[in-house]
């Protein structure tokens, strides 16, 4: 029966316990053990997110092809699903070149703080049941903190570039990504006070009997739609693409950057868009956590067998689907727009929200 | 302001205007020199505003030039072509008009650069589209270059 | 909401909140600007559903099926009939009328059966490279020699393949367009 | 207080002893190659922060010439360069220098050429215009209204092919009328265009004209008021945007515009989002103004009998079109030859090229693309 279950919902834990006693049976020494899992870890993280940003690529192309009615991609492979494979080919045979007069030491180095400050984000998600790298007690707060240090490598980029494209570009995204820090920190906020923690696998636990997003009525629907705009904005991703803003500063940051130093900003890009689109499925809509309707038992049953890992990825790739809605059908908003829309209205709404769903909290007016 | 009107009233203006009538509008024929004071009151005066120069040109007729202004109002919707000839071929010199019309500013850069007519009291005189290093004025008639390729 | 404006009617929805108290404008604006961007990400979703209204032409794959308009200008061409014989009986006038000297033709003189000096193309240059497809050529023709070719796949590798000779080796002038 | 600047903080040229730039000032080039600049436009742009001090145009990336090119060729032939001055609206460049051949001849065109003329000048109309709005809305950074219009532009050029026989320089006129007569598929093929386009234009409102991210770029940005408007010679949508009545087709009609029946649009806000409304207001005009002629294309003649060699006589001819930037003057100075003595071209970008750094005096760098973008520039009928 056991076997049965397994089947049928693929658990992580089972393959991680088991790689653990394998392991262990192998080498005796605890220190050798865990760096033995920390490279296993690392290296089957840096495939999956490499395979992840070949996905998302395509499905970026494949979206805003059908969106703009056209086909996309379809010469590389199978419905030109090899086509961003062709891609990271030529970029990497690119010349990387580095401008003449600019610092050259930073700006080498921007490409890589960038993609490392996007990568550490991902260490406290879970990814499905009982399958998670970190589970550490400030979760949130972590993954907040390091998101924010992203503007450290775009403006090391611009500033190193010696382009005054590129320094506009970086300087839009450090006013940029500062305020909006706060949005999406106050939406986070309304979560951790309704369960309590900011342990990701505590939050994901309090779903278990409805996701946030259903259970939180109408103060965490805004402060759900608050996190989809502003996170949008935090990953540069249009309408918010101010740092880059093609029409205007002809690439922003990234403008004097070419082959592998570019495909790593557009890396981090894909893994950030993949990280917010994560923190907000786990946040709002459940993480793994399958969907359940109050007392229909059939129905829920039905839903747990279908693999946690699948509902996770399902959620993520709905808000990523969403996030690539927004960025093929509005235009850019100016910059001074941009902070109007941050300053007078996302962070009073969210101010006003996190007090009304603190109220909710104290006198406990959810499901 | 018909045709008529128009030539009465700016042979008072100018006494050395002469008159072209063969055309579609009413051509005004000065000497360079005279062209500002003719041209002030064509702007200023209400029964004339000229407030719109829609052309400015200029003609290389090999032993003279000719800037051409065709200026028309909004408000009266008459036109009238002001023709100022410059006799000097080899250093052409006419006052700006960019002062009076604002549209002028970059015409008569463009006329600087390929007729080589100097604007005096213009604002920023500039080789509009050949830069500095080309030597020639290329729409005068005697303007040769080696690399011209003849059909 | 219909935008009047002082000509025509527009179906546009112009956003103007009326001066209505600071909460009210505030809020009517927050809702205004999201029915707005839904309304655009509507538009594109339905297309995103609907793949039937895809308009991508699938050119190079359909070059078997890609027929040409009648009257499409794609390069010169001087016909000849299965006897090798075309119309050109080098009067020169499309030399003449094309604006960039695209066409170069090179004339001699043959005598012809009944001892007559006559004149005759030796070669028809057409330079491919200056042509603008200005259709001047084929108006000025007098005997209907030459017409617009449908080819339009004319990128080569160098410049040269494009200066082409037009009539073929050998070729003759037909009987009936003599003079 | 009034601000002194001292000797320090300006940065003066080594060799002329020109101010390059003050301190806090920084100057960057905005073109030649530029993904806002549609061209080789060159705009040299005095910054502060993000906002524009002042702007320089420098032009000439493209200039061939074709004033003095004109001076060789024929009156039949010199129509064509013309297709490649503004070849978004070729058609009507042409058509505006087989009416001054025309005008100084006293030539009467016959009424099914004039037809033909307008049906085919309006539907280039429309075309740049839905080209303009696709890359209004690119410039922006919306990607997709771009395909959009693309797909109904394409079938007005489909519509050009089969007739004229290319797609974006026609070159169709010849003075005296048309080239050819109509293609018998034409008026079926209008007609499913101009359906096509009024069923389409609401999903134009839908994702831009409706939208309150791309209402917000345009109103109150790149203001030009009517005075400056006349003064710096802005023709077309541009200076109608600014409340100035200088439609062409209405104030001095050819080729029987006045026998029509249709609006010049004008909005007297001077603001991009004006400019916006002009525009699209005009694709509606223009499908007005072809519902009127298409089902009654006179019989007769598409072609005047003309000479082989034309020659105009002796004297000076000014003709002016509307394109769909504005007005285009076509200046012909005639010695009696087969030949322009001397050919000028009034092209509308240039002037509205010119008021460009008024519009954009104190706006951001995103203001300047959304001015640029609503005025509409083609650069090669800036450098002709």
């Amino acid at each position: 029966m056991e076997k049965l279950h397994l089947l049928f919902v693929f658990s992580f834990s089972w393959l991680a316990s088991h790689l653990n006693m394998w392991l262990r049976t192998g080498i005796g020494n605890s220190f050798l053990l865990l760096v033995t899992e920390m490279l296993i870890a690392g290296i089957s993280l840096l495939a999956f997110l490499v395979i992840l940003c070949f996905f998302l690529g395509y499905m970026e192309r494949k979206v805003a092809a059908f969106m703009e009615i056209r086909l996309g991609p379809n010469r590389v492979g199978p419905k030109g699903s090899l086509q961003i494979v062709a891609d990271t080919v030529k970029l990497l045979f690119k010349e990387g070149l580095t401008p003449d007069g600019s610092d050259k030491f930073l700006f080498n180095l921007a490409p890589f703080v960038v993609v490392v400050t996007s990568m550490l984000a991902i260490a406290p998600l879970a990814f499905a049941r009982d399958f998670q790298l970190w589970d550490v007690n400030i979760g949130i707060f972590y993954v907040t903190s390091i998101s924010s240090m992203a503007v450290i490598g775009i403006l090391m980029a611009g500033w190193s570039s010696s382009n005054k494209y590129s320094l506009i570009g970086a300087m839009r995204s450090g006013a940029q990504i500062v305020s909006y820090e706060l949005s999406i920190g106050l939406s986070l906020i309304s979560i951790v006070i309704l369960s309590g923690s900011l342990r990701l696998s505590d939050i994901i636990q309090s779903q278990a009997n409805g996701w946030w997003i259903f259970k939180g009525h109408i103060p965490v629907l805004i402060s759900f739609i608050i996190f989809i705009i502003a996170s949008t904005a935090e990953i540069n991703r249009a309408p918010f693409d101010l740092t880059e803003a093609e029409q205007e500063l002809t690439g922003g940051f990234h403008t004097e950057y070419a082959g592998m130093k570019f495909a790593m900003f557009l890396l981090s890009e894909y893994i950030n868009l993949f990280i917010v689109s994560a923190i907000a499925a786990t946040i709002f809509l459940g993480g793994w956590m399958p969907f359940h309707i109050g007392n229909l038992t059939g129905f829920n049953h039905a839903m747990d067998y279908i693999p946690s890992s699948l509902w996770f990825f399902g959620k993520t790739f709905f808000i990523i689907f969403i996030i690539m809605w927004f960025r093929w059908t509005f235009p850019r908003l100016r910059i001074d727009q941009l902070l109007n829309l941050e300053w007078k209205y996302l962070l009073p709404i969210s101010m006003g929200n996190t007090l009304l769903v603190s109220a909710m909290a104290v006198f406990g007016w959810y499901l | 302001m018909t045709k008529e009107e128009l030539k009465y009233k700016l042979g008072e203006i100018s006494r050395e205007a002469a008159f072209d009538e063969t055309g579609e509008f009413l051509n005004v024929i000065i000497p360079s020199p005279e062209l500002l004071p003719l041209i002030k009151p064509l702007r200023l005066n209400k029964e004339f505003y000229f407030d719109y120069l829609f052309c400015i040109t200029c003609v290389d007729w090999k032993d003279y030039l000719s800037m051409v202004y065709h200026l028309t109002s909004t408000l009266h919707r008459h036109t009238c072509v002001v023709q100022a000839t410059i006799t000097d071929v080899h250093c052409p010199q006419i006052e700006s008009v960019s002062g009076i019309w604002k549209t002028a500013e970059l015409n008569e850069n463009e006329i600087y650069d390929l007729f080589g007519v100097t604007f005096l009291n213009h604002p920023n005189l500039r080789r509009l589209f050949l830069g500095d290093q080309w030597k020639g004025y290329p729409l005068r008639k005697d303007y040769t270059d080696e690399h011209m390729i003849l059909l | 909401m219909v935008l009047i404006t002082g000509y025509v009617k527009m179906n546009g929805t112009e956003i103007n909140i009326k001066k209505t108290g600071f909460l009210k404008e505030y809020f009517g604006t927050i809702f205004t600007s999201l029915s707005s961007l839904l309304t655009g990400m509507k538009l594109t979703g339905y297309y995103f559903i609907h793949p039937n209204k895809i308009i991508t032409e699938q050119y190079p794959d359909n070059r078997a099926t890609l027929k040409m308009a009648e009257r499409f200008r794609g390069e010169v061409t001087l016909p000849h009939n299965e006897n090798n014989e075309h119309r050109c009986n080098g009067c020169q006038s499309c030399e003449i009328a094309c604006p960039n000297g695209s066409i170069k033709i090179v004339t001699k003189h043959e005598i012809s059966e009944d001892g007559k000096k006559k004149k005759r193309i030796d070669t028809w240059v057409y330079h491919l490279e200056m042509c603008t497809f200005c259709n001047l050529c084929i108006e000025a023709c007098p005997s209907k020699a030459i017409v617009m070719g449908k080819k339009f796949e004319h990128s080569v590798y160098d410049k040269s393949q494009l200066v082409k000779i037009l009539n073929k080796p050998g070729s003759k002038v037909m009987k009936e367009a003599e003079e | 207080m009034q601000m002194t600047r001292k000797p320090s903080d300006i940065t003066t040229d080594a060799k002329s002893g020109e101010v390059l730039h003050h301190e806090g000032e920084f100057i960057i080039n905005m073109g030649p190659q530029h993904p806002a600049t549609h061209g080789v436009l060159h705009l040299k742009i005095w910054l502060e922060g993000e906002t524009i001090k002042k702007i320089e145009p420098h032009l000439g990336y493209i200039h061939r010439g074709i004033e003095k090119m004109c001076e060789r060729l024929s009156y039949r032939q010199f129509i064509f360069s013309t297709s490649r001055m503004d070849y978004l609206s070729a058609h009507i460049n042409n058509q505006a220098c087989a009416l001054a051949v025309e005008k100084a001849l006293g030539l009467e065109v016959p009424p099914r050429a004039k037809a033909i003329r307008i049906i085919l000048a309006e539907l280039t109309r429309i075309a740049s215009h839905e080209l303009w709005w696709a890359c209004s809305g690119l410039d922006l950074g919306g990607v997709t209204p771009f395909f959009y219009a693309f797909r109904e532009r394409e079938a007005i050029n489909d519509i050009m092919e089969e007739t004229c026989g290319a797609r974006l320089t026609q070159n169709f006129i010849v003075p005296g009328g048309v080239m050819s007569d109509l293609h018998h598929n034409f008026q079926k093929r209008v007609k499913r265009v101009l359906t096509q386009i009024k069923d389409n234009l609401h999903e134009y409102d839908e994702i831009l004209t409706g939208n309150i991210i791309f209402q917000n770029r345009l109103k109150e940005v790149g203001y030009l008021s009517r005075e400056d408007a006349i003064s710096y010679g802005c023709t077309g949508p541009a200076a109608r945007g600014s409340g100035l009545s200088c439609d062409i087709r209405k104030l001095y009609p050819y080729d029987g515009y006045e026998k029509l029946d249709f609006d010049e649009i004008i909005f007297n806000e001077g603001d991009c989002w004006a400019r916006y409304r002009v525009r699209m207001a005009e694709i509606l005009q223009s499908v007005h103004i072809i519902e009127q002629l298409i089902d009654s294309i006179p019989d007769g003649e598409f072609q005047a009998k003309t000479k082989n060699v034309i020659k105009l006589p002796k004297g000076q001819f000014y003709q002016r079109v509307e394109t769909a930037r504005g007005e285009l003057g076509v200046f012909i100075v005639s010695d009696g030859a087969a030949t322009p003595y001397r050919c000028k071209f009034r092209s509308p970008n240039f002037s509205n090229l010119s008021a460009i750094p008024q519009m954009a005096q104190g706006a951001k760098i995103g203001d300047l693309v959304a001015i640029m973008a609503t005025v509409d520039l083609v650069i090669p009928d800036i450098d002709r």
